[in-house]
């Protein structure tokens, strides 16, 4: 996949998927939504009950299917609708991002957050600094592909 | 049982030489082997921790490595101030982001497994009121102390694990065990002016003649001290103190270590008791005469 | 399936930058759509009906609608599907407006965006199922624990309501902290005349039952159906038989008890009653101090009963509580003072805290009423108060505020002007914090009316000097040490959570935070729930408060219960978790998850457990879900293949 | 105390300093909510120009130079009063001293008798290994222009044999002196 860096993949996109819980940061990007902000075209959210609903695997399936970034987002620690639900999610999520890179995936393509209901305008500045992010990486190349990184962390 | 290295400080070695041999003295009659440590140097005092607290940490650090390297398993030492130094070089021994400077700096292997300890603690904690009250000899009868700790033996809170930094009681026990009487005293933590004798006696006056008048005022007939700091500024300065706040205090200001000594029989002399500033004799009196009537004595 | 996909054009606001003509063409296209269109305002009635219609002719078994967020129109929509016949589960949404159109211009990047949903939602509706909720039936008896001021304001709301309340009270009266006080600010109207006729009324209500002296043992069940089993602990009295007369208690010869309701001001008996207008007015005999029980000696109380009520030989007795739904009022205890050794309580008998001071205060206290000073009964010239004494202090582990003490500080420090107007009165604070109704005038007659003293500053020590005590502080105003001597220094003691809290959280399946106070549901929106279902809470047991906002609680916490009672039945949710029985290897790991004990395991034949969830307790939070290895539980309406269909249908 | 008459806080801020202070202190002056309570435990107050919890406003305001210029900093006597009491677990003590070290390294010593004292000590155990106090005495009082400062206590510790004439030279003193320089070529390396 060399050299599709330099096709301008803003016009077809990237498929970022976004996990986001109900409660929270669901409502976080209605307000955002219903505030106006702007925010770019690539996020495609899928609503979960909560991010202790959050299968690791979940994100790792994206990837492997060929998503460019996964995005989580959950209720702050301590505000969670269930109590303690995000706070296994951050236990499992951290792991994840650790786990990446032997699977030749750069951990950079995967983020996890929290942002509340209230908080429309954090949600916007999660949204683009992703997605900036993940356009700076290019379209994910594929399972193995950035086995560089798997190189630097071995060692 | 443990090895206990003995770092005793520069001041031991000068103004305060009867803090040292009284503590030598009572660990001796309580069966207790100190090893002094070998060449020991100046832990480098406030003076030091003022200029950059890596030469606080190193300087005493070179006194915690020689005591290890002798197998030692504590470092008692009977000085609050230097007492500080070890334990500040021991915490920045275990900072992570301080430990390699510390041992750059220190230029000598050194683990850091060592503790350092207080002769208050020592006598507190290893050897324990229980104890010690059962090897007085000659027990005070009537005799009024108030325990005065200074502000660095219990302070800051994380490094007095012994006692409590607000109220401590290690020394009122020790007193009691030994047949003294301890009034409440208000003043136990205060500062007396610390290192100020030199520079600023003014401020040393004002806070040391505070601290005597307390004692009075709760009946005391001596201070009973635990820093060789303390004891110049209430005994060796006390003449300045009477001109500064026009009084004429005449109160005896004894180490713990000289009224724990007198009353497991050790003699006045071996514990320096003649090199104090302001006449402490009054500590004899029940030592000598054990009769009842030695009560109206005074 | 046949699916039918609407996409909503909302006016403008979807379609000014979204072709949903195209997204619903595209729609059209995807495998299982049997028909797709676009519609100006789905949401309107007329939308609506043209969902049903296309229902019934196009024999569709379930509707994706692309719109608005499902936050909005979920349920409007689920409703409308079940008009037509289908199961409201077969229905899913596609947020197109909020999470599109909104939010970006780009056309034709909205176009694709919102053509991408819809595939994802019909993707995850493919693998949808019927859900159906059942009906449980509902127990109309309350418990209320804990019988403060919150408890008994829930507990008589909840009786003139009509319903059968159980109060459980552990000490052995009612009254909580306010039957302490003297008199209650901003008013000062004297604290027992308010609270004692509504004591009085929670014995006569003939709806009420009340277990004194009793604590709850165990918990099971869930809303609607708890059973509760609550332990009441031997008196040695049998409060049946006792009338109250106090004979008992005149002729105890063990006099040296601490009284704890007046702080340890007074000695007590070993057989007493706690204050005389107690509430059930009953003797309790102290074990630990009565000589019959420590030396085997005394039995005077028995022989001079009029009713032979003293029973040495009594036990603990559990009794069980059926109820539908639970109050949680079990208040507050005071920060213990002997923390702080540069203030001396504990050691210097003139360092008092305030509800100390309250009873000094009373009428009905250890001086009756008289101020004088515990050292040696003298009547204090100067009195210091030292505010935020374990409040506000991140050193002691207790950084919030108490948010009462420095109102009563204000009404202690007016009523000592009060009583001895030649009394001076200094008070050391950090802020005034009184934003209630009239609560900043309060505090500010403190100082204008009655002269008292405020000064800006924590206090370092207190400490005695000859008969009195010097309180060494820091005026920050004036940015100089200040001393200020006093015969008798108040330390304004902070709220804790009370003895037990945590333990009785546990039973209750209830979350707290780091202090012990317990979490409401939401802390706007939801004060008085927790995120247990049926579980209800008032007063400061959820965090300092003071009387107005108790009883407040306690009547919104009532109101609450009576709203689950006024159906005789409640719906369950159906999106729960579910165990596959064949599937689950037994490991256990959902049980220990599940944030409510909705696991319980379920014996088969030959020995075998497996995993079993209580509809009625979950929660559907999927936690279980994503822990379970391999895979058996899985959460209804949120299962791993209706989100990895989303996930397929995107990436795939 | 010198009176700050109108401080126009933009014109002295220093947000750097705030931060400065907080790594050489591994204390977070932010918390700081200005109870007092360090200033009404600190015995020194009376002395102080700010008391040290306007010193802690002060370093929350940016204002280096009134705080490194400052009396107060010297004559703390790192009595620990203020870390053992403050509410909000700022080690204040430390706070100070880093102030000390600071005013130093940027030439701002307000009481320059007591950082001379600090040292003729230093020099002291950097020669001998540790501290003469015969020899202190006389250097201190002869470089503070106090020539008689504390010679009344002279004649009484004569009198008890308490007067050493000859520093104690201990074997190891170059160890000692080694570590001073080891630490001044550490500062070195680190600020090249
Ligand atoms: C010194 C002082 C003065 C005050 N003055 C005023 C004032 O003037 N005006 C004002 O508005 N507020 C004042 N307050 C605040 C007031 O006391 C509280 O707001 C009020 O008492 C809270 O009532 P509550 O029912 O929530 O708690 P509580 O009064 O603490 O009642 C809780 C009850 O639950 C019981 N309980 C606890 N745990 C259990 C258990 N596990 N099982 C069974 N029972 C249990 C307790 O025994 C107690 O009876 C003052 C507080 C103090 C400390
Ligand atoms: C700038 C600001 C920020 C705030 N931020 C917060 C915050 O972050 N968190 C928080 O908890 N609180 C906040 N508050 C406070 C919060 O706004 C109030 O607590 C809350 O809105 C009160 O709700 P209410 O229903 O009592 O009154 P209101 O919101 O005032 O509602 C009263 C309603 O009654 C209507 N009405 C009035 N008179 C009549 C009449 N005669 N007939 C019919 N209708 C009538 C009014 O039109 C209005 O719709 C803030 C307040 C302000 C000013
Ligand atoms: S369903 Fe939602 S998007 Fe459609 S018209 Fe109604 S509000 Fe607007
Ligand atoms: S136990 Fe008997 S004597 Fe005591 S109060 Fe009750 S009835 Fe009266
Ligand atoms: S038996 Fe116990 S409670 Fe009864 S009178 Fe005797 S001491 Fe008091
Ligand atoms: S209410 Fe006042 S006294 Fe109580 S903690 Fe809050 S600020 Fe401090
Ligand atoms: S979904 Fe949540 S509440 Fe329900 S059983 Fe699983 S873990 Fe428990
Ligand atoms: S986690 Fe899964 S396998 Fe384990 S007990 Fe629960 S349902 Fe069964
Ligand atoms: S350490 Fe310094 S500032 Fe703190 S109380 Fe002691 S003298 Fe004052
Ligand atoms: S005690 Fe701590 S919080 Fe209070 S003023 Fe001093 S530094 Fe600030």
């Amino acid at each position: 996949m060399s050299g599709s860096n330099s096709v301008p993949v803003t016009e077809q996109g990237m498929k970022i998927v976004g996990f986001l819980c109900n409660w929270c940061s669901y409502g976080g990007a209605d307000t955002a939504g219903v505030c106006r902000f702007k925010q770019p075209t690539d996020l495609r959210i899928i609503r979960i009950p909560c991010t202790g609903r959050m299968d690791p695997l979940f994100a790792a399936k994206s990837l492997i299917y060929g998503a460019d970034g996964v995005l989580v987002s959950g209720c702050h620690p301590r505000d969670c609708h269930y109590a303690v639900g995000n706070l296994y999610a951050r236990r499992r999520l951290e792991v994840l991002k650790h786990f990446l890179p032997f699977m030749g995936i750069d951990p950079r393509r995967f983020h996890y957050t929290w942002v509340s209901a209230s908080e429309g305008q954090l949600w916007q500045r999660v949204v683009t600094d992703f997605s900036e992010q993940i356009h700076q990486l290019g379209p994910n190349p594929g399972i193995g592909a950035e086995s560089e990184i798997f190189e630097k962390l071995g060692n | 049982m443990k090895r206990i290295a003995y770092y005793q400080g520069c001041s031991l070695e000068g103004l305060a030489s009867e803090y040292d041999i009284s503590t030598r003295a009572v660990c001796d009659a309580l069966g207790i082997e100190l090893i002094e440590i070998p060449d020991w140097n100046c832990c480098g005092s406030s003076p030091a921790h003022s200029a950059d607290p890596l030469l606080s940490s190193a300087l005493a650090g070179r006194n915690l490595a020689i005591a290890e390297a002798e197998g030692c398993d504590v470092v008692m030492t009977p000085c609050p101030g230097c007492l500080k130094s070890l334990k500040g070089a021991l915490e920045t021994c275990h900072d992570p982001q301080q430990c390699d400077a510390f041992r750059e700096i220190l230029g000598m292997p050194f683990e850091g497994r060592i503790r350092a300890i207080s002769v208050l603690e020592l006598l507190y904690k290893d050897v324990g009121v229980d104890a010690l009250r059962a090897q007085v000899q000659k027990p005070y009868a009537d005799q009024v102390i108030v325990p005065y700790y200074g502000c660095l033996l219990t302070r800051p809170p994380k490094f007095a694990d012994f006692d409590d930094p607000e109220n401590p009681v290690s020394m009122d026990r020790l007193l009691e065990a030994v047949g003294v009487t301890v009034p409440d005293f208000p003043y136990k933590t205060e500062c007396c002016g610390a290192t100020y004798g030199v520079t600023r006696n003014d401020i040393v006056g004002k806070l040391t003649g505070r601290i005597l008048d307390m004692a009075l005022r709760v009946g005391a007939e001596a201070v009973a001290v635990a820093c060789p700091l303390c004891q110049q500024n209430l005994d060796l300065r006390q003449a300045q103190v009477n001109r500064h706040m026009n009084r004429t205090f005449d109160l005896p200001v004894v180490y713990i270590t000289q009224v724990i000594g007198i009353a497991l029989g050790i003699a006045p002399k071996e514990l320096g008791l003649d090199k104090l500033f302001v006449n402490a004799d009054f500590l004899l009196r029940s030592a000598r005469e054990e009769e009842p009537q030695a009560k109206t004595i005074g | 399936m046949r699916i039918g996909v609407f996409v909503c054009q909302c006016g403008t606001n979807i379609a000014g930058t979204v072709d949903t003509q195209e997204v619903a063409r595209r729609a059209g296209n995807l495998p299982d759509v049997a028909y797709a269109t676009s519609y100006m305002y789905t949401c309107s009635e007329p939308g609506q009906q043209e969902i049903q219609r296309a229902i019934r002719e196009k024999n569709l078994q379930g509707v994706v609608v692309a719109a608005c967020s499902p936050r909005m129109h979920e349920p409007t929509f689920r409703r409308a599907v079940e008009r037509a016949g289908l199961n409201r589960f077969m229905f899913e949404m596609a947020n197109i407006r909020e999470h599109v159109s909104w939010i970006n211009n780009d056309r034709e990047a909205n176009t694709r965006k919102a053509a991408e949903l819809v595939e994802m939602a019909v993707a995850k509706l493919r693998f949808n199922q019927p859900l159906f909720s059942s009906q449980i039936s509902v127990n109309k008896r309350v418990m209320v624990i804990g019988g403060g001021v919150a408890g008994i304001q829930a507990a008589l709301d909840c009786s003139d309501g009509g319903l059968d309340v159980v109060l459980v009270e552990r000490k052995s009266s009612i009254g909580g902290k306010m039957a302490q006080l003297d008199k209650t600010f901003p008013t000062v109207d004297c604290s027992s005349c308010i609270l004692g006729p509504k004591m009085v009324d929670v014995v006569q209500k003939d709806n009420i039952t009340l277990h004194a002296a009793s604590e709850v043992e165990s918990i099971s069940g869930y809303v609607g159906n708890f059973t509760v089993e609550v332990r009441k602990k031997a008196t040695y009295v049998d409060w049946t038989a006792c009338t109250g007369c106090g004979a008992c208690i005149e002729k105890c010869p063990s006099r040296k008890v601490p009284d704890v309701f007046n702080e340890n001001l007074a000695n007590a008996r070993a057989i007493n009653i706690p204050f005389p207008q107690a509430i059930p007015k009953k003797a309790t005999i102290n074990r630990d101090y009565c000589l019959h029980f420590t030396k085997g000696k005394c039995g005077t109380c028995q022989k001079v009963c009029p009713t032979g009520a003293v029973n040495y030989e009594m036990q603990d007795e559990i009794v069980t509580e059926q109820v539908g739904a639970i109050i949680v009022a079990t208040g507050y205890d005071l920060f213990d003072a002997s923390v702080y050794g540069e203030y001396g309580g504990g050691r210097y008998a003139d360092v008092i805290s305030g509800i100390q001071y309250e009873r000094i205060l009373s009428a009905s206290g250890p001086f009756g009423g008289h101020i004088k000073r515990p050292s040696d009964g003298k009547e204090p010239k100067d009195i210091v108060f030292i505010a935020c004494v374990g409040s506000r202090d991140a050193s002691v582990g207790r950084p919030y505020c108490s948010g009462v003490c420095c109102m009563y500080i204000a009404k202690q420090a007016i009523l000592t002007r009060d009583h001895l107007p030649d009394t001076r009165v200094w008070v050391f604070y950090m802020d005034i914090r009184a934003p209630g109704k009239n609560y900043d005038e309060f505090v500010r007659r403190a100082q204008e009316e009655y002269g008292v003293q405020y000064i800006r500053g924590r206090v370092g020590k207190v400490y005695p000097k000859g008969d009195r005590m010097v309180v060494q502080g820091n005026d920050t105003l004036l940015g100089v040490q200040v001393e200020v001597e006093a015969d008798l220094v108040v330390l304004a003691t902070g709220i804790e959570a009370s003895a037990g809290a945590r333990e009785l959280a546990e039973k209750l399946r209830i979350s707290y935070d780091q202090y012990g106070f317990y979490m409401e549901s939401h802390p706007k929106l939801r004060p008085v729930e927790t995120n247990t279902a049926g579980v209800y809470l008032a007063g400061v047991c959820q965090g300092p408060k003071d009387i107005p906002s108790s009883v407040a609680m306690g009547s919104a916490a009532a109101a609450k219960v009576q709203a689950l009672f006024s159906r005789d039945t409640i719906e369950t949710n159906p999106q729960v978790a579910l165990v596959n029985e064949r599937v689950c290897i037994s490991c256990g790991k959902c049980i220990q998850v599940c944030p409510f004990g909705a696991i319980q395991w379920k014996e088969l034949r030959g020995g075998i457990r497996k995993a079993e969830v209580l509809p009625s307790v979950c929660q559907g939070c999927g936690l279980c879900n994503a822990t379970c290895p391999p895979k058996a539980i899985q959460l209804q309406h949120a299962t791993d293949n209706q989100i990895l269909a989303e996930v397929n249908a995107l990436c795939a | 105390m010198e009176h700050i008459h109108t401080l126009s806080i933009q014109n002295t801020y220093d947000a750097d300093f705030i931060k400065r202070v907080e790594e050489a202190s591994g204390q977070q002056v932010s918390k700081c909510y200005q109870c007092g309570n360090c200033s009404a435990s600190c015995n020194y107050t009376y002395v102080y120009d700010y008391p040290v919890n306007q010193i802690m406003r002060l370093i929350q305001l940016g204002q280096r130079e009134i705080v490194l210029k400052s009396r107060s900093i010297w004559l703390c006597a790192s009595c620990q009063a203020c870390t053992t009491r403050c509410p909000c677990n700022i080690e204040v003590s430390h706070v100070m001293e880093s102030l000390r070290i600071m005013s130093r390294e940027e030439k701002m010593v307000s009481l320059k008798d007591i950082q001379l004292f600090y040292d003729e000590f230093l020099r002291s155990v950097k020669t001998f290994g540790r501290v003469f106090e015969t020899g202190l005495l006389p250097v201190f009082n002869m470089k503070a222009k106090r020539p008689f400062g504390d010679m009344d206590l002279a004649p009484l510790v004569l009198k008890k044999g308490k007067l050493h004439l000859l520093p104690s030279r201990i074997k190891g003193r170059k160890e000692v002196a080694g570590i001073f320089e080891r630490l001044e070529a550490f500062h070195k390396k680190h600020e090249a």
